[in-house]
């Protein structure tokens, strides 16, 4: 018999996400982020700053009942999506969980676009039938955010899985895309992840899971409810991946890394996991009280504010003239207040939408119907509506 | 006095749990935020600090392990209530829940039970779209060896909870989070709801409105209405579909001669469309006119707020419905 | 000559597979044992040599990764078919199943189709037991945005499964492990049989027998045995459940006033109960009785084989059925 | 950043078990195997024929179709049920998947409920309702077979989680049961195994995940189904679960270590995960041709037989003469050959069993049903049968 006991400690008990996070400090600094022109730098702020502002609004127009349902927002983690979907080209798809707003407009979708798809109206990104937790954005490779814990990561591998079987079988080898996968640290929970992560291992598969690791799903401290919490890459490593721990509080960082990381999967079409460390400043969603933490630990995080950094870094070294700081900010808060008044004015989807988009295809010839009696009024449903075909992604 | 009392469904739902867990110690609570976080919906508010966190217990979002590791405690001889923050969850615990806790004692040729209540919110939410709306009854009523309860009020709550909990065998126990404030009569008497009994919610003559859980408000709604117009509905409120107490129903449509059936989950292959089969063979020459039902439309559930109350049954289909179905009184 | 061929349900569906294969490059086969190994059940058998190890693709046991790993490779663009060895073992999949797959149209306002096949064995074996004999459509066709095809023999196997990987849309494909080793007329020559268009398997006129897949095939059985007993009936193979050809049931009790639909699955809550209210539904006033139903028993799959062949329906009892529904004749 | 990567060099590509399993000399050797008392290797020796002539014989009945369905048989792999339940208590409740005569008969199953059972009987120990894949029987703690891959492991959490409440809830802290869970090295695949692990480290739960490695899931060679199939207990650091490997064609070795191992469990309520190495010398289930394996391979681990090493073991060192060894196992052979004939004759279950044990507890005054309309003969269907309710076990 030979015996193999854990190499690392056990987890702190303690339930205060400062402690967990606290080897951060044994994180290698990055080298190459002072070779990033300050051009991207400036770019990322300005993506930042629009994903805050954003999500200020949202918050807002939940609270005037504009939006409804769940609403999770990303304040606290911007520099994750920006720096990540920097790091990879615009035609490697990405996917995500639910607290999505971030990463479609990181990776481009006009927020006039976002917002409105909260609002429930015709102008959203999915005609208002998505929802908050739903964003998907065909024309940035954006394939949703996903609202069952988990279950993008199988798909992740799936896209994956097609970036490869595209080069190796319909057009032989000239895209090299790599997939991105974000997920909730809740989500290194779930089944699916565990079989996602084997087969990403098995079949070589081009993906990179980015757990954004912000200590919390919902009220459960990352230690309650996942076990080896101050050492998540010992997960993948039983999958034979590479496993990398990202400060994700800092977009220089996050960028250079995960370009590294990337290039890195590109060219050997080996999986990723990563393990970015972020916080959200907000509460889960819009009802949580956030007791299950201290206001001490909310303050140190704060202090961390990757947008307050980048911004201290370009008008600190002279970059960038605190006036043009200033320009930038009104300029996007008038961005995000158009895209509200925009979706404002969006009409409600008409309600002919409650039947499109069931199939693709319609059914023929077929006369017959499996449709419910729909009594008292309800649209007439059998109808579906044709949309262009998936090949011209091939 | 206690006559008077009016308390919310999750406070019924709360007291159901804490009087069977003060009662037998085999009872414990498990869950996704159940304990420190007091609930998601602050179903399980309190109870930590009364059980303490070796019968309140948190778990990862796991729902396939735990869900099996309450069946394995349950063949063990504990009574396990899960908690699932929403049914929609428990797709990925289907095959626990399907396969194993229904199916254990035949399996093991009575060897074994498994006591699990499974509970949680069922059915749309507000605006919650396409994957977080899901009317479970819809796919799961199909398995024998479950039982399904779909309480509408808060005395149905907490008298159908003590039963689950109570029994020897698996429940699949569907509340609904668009009914978790609402209030209700709940006695402080202690008091139990048998399985398998519906329950007649209001008499009437002319038509027999059928359904479970929140839509049975409703049918309420919609008999109010159709009263001004001369129209007089007997609500039954079938209170579990497995069982489903198809004699109640059968004995008001005989007086009534028309039925409706009121059902939130898709149509095809539902409760719904059990109840109206059932009800056409056992009524066959009582109906003047065949089974109308209301259900959620058949499609994925829209996130708009427009088209989701268009999606989701309402009074104003069930009043079109059983003007339809009774045109010729 | 062709007319003569003969072969066996799983050559048909390896040709469907085979011919959509080298149609179409996007179109791949993935699932457990379904290369090397030629399929547990040899229905891939020599696919791994014509197509290679990158387009016929070998999975570990993760029913729920690999499902969802088709959706995903889908949403970009390609359109996989995906084995269960049984469908039974889809529950640890039914999340990627039933809330990724129907609904990505639809959550993204149709921008991203799924067109993945799932296929595989459903409904029992031969004893395999309650945990391996599920009949997934009394689950799964409650689902909207699914398509669900039922072969009934080889011929409708090849066209509806060629079909069901050429269409855009996700779809069930059942099959049966009972007959895959039946052998049935299948022409050389390339056909297709459209979803949603049931078949005249047998005409008659006096009793309506409604089916899908295997139990087509006990139908005509009593058919044959009614016929001798003076009673003549028109079986209809429905072929697919989602779209559900009502059209022609309807037009054929309209004509023998009787019915008796044929599910292999459980009653409740099933395809056979959505028929039979839809039936009463459209010939409320053509009926001479109620709709008689046969289903497998209302209890867990059992192991032993008499349980086993009492529970499954069968010749006697759709004999039985018939004769119950048209006692008048 | 930081970065982790495979400390191990990665799976080797050849699909041969021979060369994964290869690394099991550098187990290191299992002290204690000395002092074990004579009796209890006999007794172990007899347990093992007995499951192996149960097996051979399976295998005839059911080329004689006397056994129908699938039917997996436990030949080669007879140490490990053997020496695992050995080396616990029988109070300590065990769970397994759909291999499960060798653990039934281990656990101390007559044999003749157990061939009744795949006889289809009603003398079988589930009355013939569960079949080959399910076996179950409360006296002896045995939790079930399961046909569902991997779906034992959140029960086997489950029957830990109770041994560790009923101590702390219910009787105060005298028991001290631990459980055994049996997984085949598919079942490592599964989502459900992923969160049983995450569960039971997290909950300090007192069960021992036993994976019989026997290098082959049906016809996948583990390298091919199982990322870092080398080096199993990686996938158990993950969790923080200390992981063992053992060589499971020993039943000396295995008894020691998994004694050790079950001790330490009872005693730190902490669970463990052991890649038992082993074969099986037959097909995946009766009808596998095994072409994915080589003659070779077979001949090398046919000549490792767990229960010729124990016999030479035995026998060799004097322990036992070769004429007791040879009475043993006419004595055997008698005993399965009459769980044969008494199985034969016992008979079917009565048509009456189709509607019994659905349910506990009858619906009482309930007069309505949800029963189907089951036309045609089909035995009347709403009863159920009361059986002894669970509060024995507490
Ligand atoms: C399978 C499943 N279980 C439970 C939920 C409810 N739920 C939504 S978000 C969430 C917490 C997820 O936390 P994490 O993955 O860390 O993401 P974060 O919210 O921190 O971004 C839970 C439990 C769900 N959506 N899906
Ligand atoms: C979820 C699920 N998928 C597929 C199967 C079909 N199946 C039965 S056994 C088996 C192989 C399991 O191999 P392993 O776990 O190594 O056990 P062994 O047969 O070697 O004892 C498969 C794929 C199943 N029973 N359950
Ligand atoms: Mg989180
Ligand atoms: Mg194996």
């Amino acid at each position: 018999m030979t015996s193999l006991s854990n190499p690392a400690p056990a987890a702190p008990d303690s339930q205060v996400h400062q402690k967990v996070y606290g080897d951060l400090d044994h994180l290698a600094p990055v080298p190459g982020t002072a070779e990033i022109p300050v051009a991207l730098k400036k770019q990322w702020l300005r993506d930042m700053f629009l994903i805050r502002e954003f999500e200020v609004r949202c918050m807002q127009a939940y609270q005037e009942k504009k939006i409804g349902g769940f609403c999770h927002v990303y304040i606290g983690q911007e520099a994750v999506a920006v720096g990540c979907t920097a790091a990879v080209q615009h035609r490697d798809p990405i996917v995500t969980a639910y607290r999505d707003h971030g990463h479609a407009l990181a990776r481009g979708m006009d927020p006039k676009y976002c917002m409105a798809e909260m609002f429930g109206r015709i102008g959203g990104c999915a005609k208002g039938k998505g929802g908050s937790m739903h964003m998907f954005d065909r024309a940035n490779n954006m394939f949703g955010g996903h609202g069952i814990v988990g279950a993008q990561t199988p798909l992740g591998a799936g896209l994956a899985f097609a970036c490869k079987y595209m080069d190796e079988v319909i057009d032989g080898g000239k895209n090299s895309r790599v997939a991105l996968c974000f997920l909730g640290d809740g989500a290194l929970n779930q089944g699916a992840f565990h079989e996602a992560q084997n087969l990403a291992g098995l079949l070589d598969l081009p993906v990179i899971y980015v757990c954004e690791n912000n200590g919390y799903s919902m009220g459960t401290a990352i230690s309650r409810g996942t076990t080896m919490s101050h050492s998540l890459v010992t997960k993948a490593l039983g999958y034979g991946i590479d496993g990398y721990v990202i400060d994700g509080m800092d977009v220089l960082e996050v960028y250079v890394a995960m370009k590294r990381i990337a290039d890195k999967c590109r060219e050997t079409s080996r999986p990723a996991f990563v393990d970015i460390r972020t916080y959200r400043f907000k509460g889960h969603s819009m009802s949580d009280p956030r007791k299950y933490r201290t206001k001490d630990e909310e303050d140190v995080f704060e202090a961390d504010d990757p947008i307050g950094k980048l911004e201290r870094h370009l008008v600190g070294s002279g970059a960038m003239a605190a006036e043009e700081f200033k320009d930038m900010q009104k300029a996007i808060r008038e961005q995000v207040r158009e895209a509200v008044a925009w979706s404002d004015a969006s009409p409600v989807p008409p309600l002919s939408e409650l039947a499109h988009d069931v199939f693709i295809e319609p059914w023929g010839e077929y006369t017959g119907s499996s449709q419910p009696e729909i009594t008292g009024g309800a649209p007439n449903l059998p109808s579906c509506r044709t949309i262009d075909t998936q090949e011209e992604l091939l | 006095m206690s006559a008077l009392r009016e308390i919310e469904f999750r406070d019924a739902l709360r007291e159901a749990m804490s009087e069977e867990m003060r009662r037998d110690k085999r009872v414990m609570l498990m869950g996704e935020e159940v304990a420190q976080y007091n609930g998601a919906y602050k179903v399980s508010k309190g109870m930590l600090d009364e059980f303490g966190p070796r019968r309140i217990i948190d778990t990862p979002i796991s729902e396939s392990g735990f869900a099996g590791m309450a069946i394995g405690a349950a063949m063990m001889g504990l009574k396990p209530i899960v908690e699932f923050m929403s049914w929609s969850f428990s797709l990925v615990a289907a095959d626990p829940i399907l396969n194993n806790a229904p199916k254990m004692l035949y399996m093991s040729g009575g060897q074994f039970g498994c006591p699990v209540v499974f509970r949680g919110n069922d059915g749309a939410g507000g605006q919650l779209g396409s994957t977080h709306s899901w009317c479970v009854e819809g796919l799961y009523s199909n398995v024998p060896g479950i039982k399904i309860a779909i309480p509408s009020n808060p005395y149905e709550a907490k008298g159908l909870l003590k039963s689950a909990i109570r029994g020897d065998d698996p429940v699949f126990f569907l509340e609904s989070e668009r009914m978790l404030g609402s209030k209700g009569h709940v006695p402080e008497e202690e008091y139990l709801i048998p399985f398998g009994q519906a329950r007649i919610a209001r008499e009437g003559t002319d038509c027999t409105l059928a359904s479970w859980g929140r839509p049975v408000n409703f049918c309420l709604e919609a008999a109010e209405e159709l009263a001004k117009q001369g129209i007089s509905c007997e609500v039954i409120d079938l209170r579990t579909v497995r069982p489903l107490d198809i004699g109640t129903v059968v004995r008001s449509v005989k007086k009534t001669s028309t039925c409706v059936v009121v059902d939130q989950s898709w149509s095809f292959g539902s409760p719904g469309s059990e109840l109206a089969a059932q009800v056409h063979r056992h009524c066959f020459d009582d109906l003047d006119n065949y089974v109308h039902r209301v259900h959620s439309a058949d499609v994925p559930t829209p996130y708009a707020t427009n088209l989701e109350q268009e999606y989701l049954p309402n009074p104003r289909r069930i009043v079109e419905a059983v003007r339809a179905a009774t045109y010729n009184l």
